[in-house]
């Protein structure tokens, strides 16, 4: 289905977040949110996606 | 002696880790200038993975690490990058930015407020960006934040404090908060000036990663720091509108 | 690198031995902070034999000693006094003050150049504490002096840098000469300010004296002293009016 | 002969400064003025003090 | 040209009517500054009817009334003595002043906001004395205020502008909304300076009332906002390092 | 009340002549500021005889004329112009101007006193333009000068008082010497607060003649003149950390 | 009937708020609020007063 | 013979100052120094010029 991941259009198999990310080659530290909505990661297996879903996943960056 | 949240700080510079040339040059500015926090924020992995390498090099530099919520403009979305930040940072500390103007950078005293009580309520431990604003500190430490760090002049400009007046109001009228002059800094005297206002730490970033030499302007800002804070502590002499000779003059010669 | 008539100080930080509570806090003092110069004076021997003893104690001091004509108003009065320094001390070095006004205690730029010619003429490396006057520092220089000694406030009034501008006018205008801001700093900020702007020392005294704890403000002036010149020589962002963002834009998340 | 040393009148046998400066009890690392004028340690014996001479003899000290 | 809820000021000081030594002196400092607005209260009578002949006072200065809600803690409280004053003094501007604080009298900008909002949906025209928080004043507008007075420094203080950077910020953040620097104000030039950085007016009270000779400085404010404001208008000239000769150097003879 | 050599200006605003767009605004710039001297300089006739209208012009102003030795660097070259001023101008005042740095029009304080003494010992009426320094203040006096006026900031810098703490001491030291603050003005605010520090008048010139608008700034410039002087006179509150409500607190309603 | 005016206890008889201010005496231009909340003056004769209320009566005084 | 005025070279008979400066065509208000020694207007007819003098004739004219 197609996905939103990070601002970018994608077309990932799902069914689930964590298998979308996966499918989508994160891997490492980051943090997740579906919808604008924060998906801690032990949710993400069951976390369904459906089209059009739009996903962030966020990585540590450098900050002041 | 006031703690942040239970925390006391190896060193009371809080620096940024953003804008270095390099990451080498970013970790040495922290190695040479024992700087105590390390601020951090989240952003969107790049093809690199620089995320990765970014979250192992701060990890080495062994100082508590405050996410920040940089460029967030709502409630919402400063609360969610607050949830995301705490898992991937695996820290309640969050500092909270919730800008309110785009030239200034202010923050939105309104929205700060809110998302503060959100977010305590909800375990974490909250560094406001804030103004001098007495009642809107009132408001924050009411919504359970237990530290306050105000602007003392808006990110990256480095004018140094623009309002030390009311900073010292805000200092007197907080004698038991831990209190942290966030942004605005650009020379160490700057952040000595705070110090000596009684303020426990000194929040920075640009004006170390842009200055011609960081490592050396960071081990700058880590000594006006501590300098600052020592003469806090040892008590200044007053300022006097005349002058009075410091060498005796008792005993002085007669040689006209 | 700019040295003091030949020699490079141990530390830029230029220290008075006047009015500590007790001899053992003013030699505390100077080992803590590492100051780089002791300034001494000339008086007419105590009951005690005080003078003997203070000898003692500064001649273990280790650094050089700058003795100072303090509390002269005559051409005359400096020039024997200075005599008498250079024998005593064992030093071509003297601090050249030469009082103009009571209040103000600020030098009378007329006598000090004629002092400070008559004083390099007869081989002693004078150190004029003037003003931030450009023309008394020509003069000053083309009487022989290499280091001019501008006052940042009256002796005593810690008042910090009466005028930043003509100072900052001043370096500029004598980039190759020592310059060194002598009198009037109370707080730390201010000595590192007057090093943030390319000033190769600072001389001062009733600041740390005076202080509640000496010896800590001692440390505290040399520290800033040092984060002062390091931040100058790491060469500091610009001040600038509007903000500008240090964490990354790029990258952010959309969360709203 | 009366000497003022120091400010303080005293009566001193000299002939010349260096004795008048023992007479005075005056020990240690100290320079010398007479009448308002220098005299280099070295010349204070052969420097000889009439009535009414005015010594000052000065010794390190605190300064600013 | 900037007007008030569509009124044009007669003169661009806005004078309180507190403290003054005599009404007869109130009258004369009114008279002879030509103030624009007088600042008024609502109290309980006094046993001499003293409130009747105040109103006699100040109804024969011939000036707009502006009255305030000083001393109001709460929303409520702002509101009620709002509607009292409307009827009182039959007019529909109000000087919104929400205290949050006792010791700076600094504005509570929650309570602020929210008042604004009630009165102006109620048919007020709102003076809101406020910070120079840029939001805040955002948010002010949003409510439906037309005009801002951000303080200048706390009420009576004397102080002059606390903040000029923030509050030439604000005049260039709001270009086409009426500004007032409203407290704070002690002497003349802080009065005119407010004007050079293009404020519409300038409020003030303590300033003038508890002068040594009150009609005397009531004057000399006046004119110093006439010249602030025609200063600003005549486009002064950019401040500059170097000295530039004002006399022609073309055409100096030649005497040496 | 101190005049200037038995002369009582008609208004304490000292206004140059240069710079200005055209004759006709010079003209129109006195005539709506009412200012009280003209200050004028000597130069070689140009070819359409500029200097007999100009003559001509400042005749008709009907104000005190000041002649300047401006661009002088030696003594003998300011006096030579000092005699020729007094015969073209028919006038024994003379604006002592003895520039000894290029890049400031700095004062040569040791030429201006030499000079000094040599035109008042010739019955000139010496106006010298000096700095802040209170020894060089006194010599003048000593040399015969009955005026001193202190530079604000380096001419045509139009940065305001550079100095004000070392301005008020001049000020206090001579309190019976009228004290003029020539150079340095940009803005009214300037203006307003030279002469609330007490001086006798404000001498300026780039500030007017190159505002946008020559003439209004000039009014301005008056007028913050006078606000200043009014301004000192009626004795103004003293400044305060803390706030004080101007509105009466007795009397306040009950109303939560 | 207890009346608190102006932070003063008095006895007035009312009924109404109009004749209760006429009973103090009170005259002259002033703005009324009873137990906190404002009674515009056309509303004073028909505002009944019960015991213990309270009544502000406000005047115009010097502002800043 | 040759003359120095206000800069430049000029040739002018002369003998006096007064001469000089009128044939010049200098009119009007100024003041005159000749080699940099100012001359009062009264005194320029008594002054006698050699070749090779330096004039200078100066104007009223702006001043700061």
């Amino acid at each position: 289905m197609k996905i939103i991941l990070n601002g970018e259009a994608q077309d990932l198999a799902g069914p689930n977040l964590a298998e979308a990310l996966e499918q989508a080659g994160l891997t490492g530290r980051f943090a997740t949110a579906l919808n604008e909505a924060f998906v801690p990661s032990h949710m993400r297996a069951q976390t369904l996606l459906k089209d059009g879903d739009r996903i962030e996943a966020l990585s540590p960056m450098q900050g002041g | 002696m006031r703690t942040f949240y239970g925390t006391t700080l190896s060193h009371p510079l809080m620096l940024g880790t953003a804008q270095y040339p390099s990451p080498a040059i970013l970790a040495q500015a922290f190695k040479e200038s024992g700087a105590g926090v390390a601020t951090v924020s989240l952003r969107r992995e790049g093809a690199g993975g620089e995320g990765q390498s970014f979250w192992k090099l701060i990890s080495d530099l062994g100082v508590p690490v405050l996410p920040n919520t940089a460029g967030c403009h709502t409630v919402k979305e400063a609360v969610t990058t607050a949830h995301m930040a705490r898992e991937v940072f695996d820290t309640k500390w969050i500092k909270l930015e919730l800008i309110g103007h785009t030239d200034s950078l202010q923050p939105d005293v309104f929205g700060l407020v809110e998302a503060a009580k959100i977010l305590a309520e909800d375990g974490f431990e909250v560094f406001p960006y804030t103004t001098e604003d007495l009642i809107v500190g009132e408001r924050l430490l009411a919504a359970g934040c237990e530290v306050l760090m105000p602007w003392g002049a808006p990110i990256g400009s480095g004018r140094g404090l623009a309002n030390p007046y009311a900073l010292r109001a805000m200092r007197s009228e907080f004698p038991d908060v831990p209190l942290v002059i966030d942004a605005g800094i650009g020379l160490p005297s700057h952040a000595a000036q705070a110090m000596e206002m009684g303020y426990d730490a000194v929040l920075l970033n640009t004006a170390v990663a842009r200055a011609g030499n960081p490592v050396a302007m960071a081990k700058a800002m880590a000594m006006a720091v501590e300098a600052g804070k020592l003469g806090y502590e040892a008590d200044p002499i007053e300022a006097r509108d005349m002058a009075e000779a410091s060498t005796p003059v008792i005993g002085k010669a007669f040689l006209t």
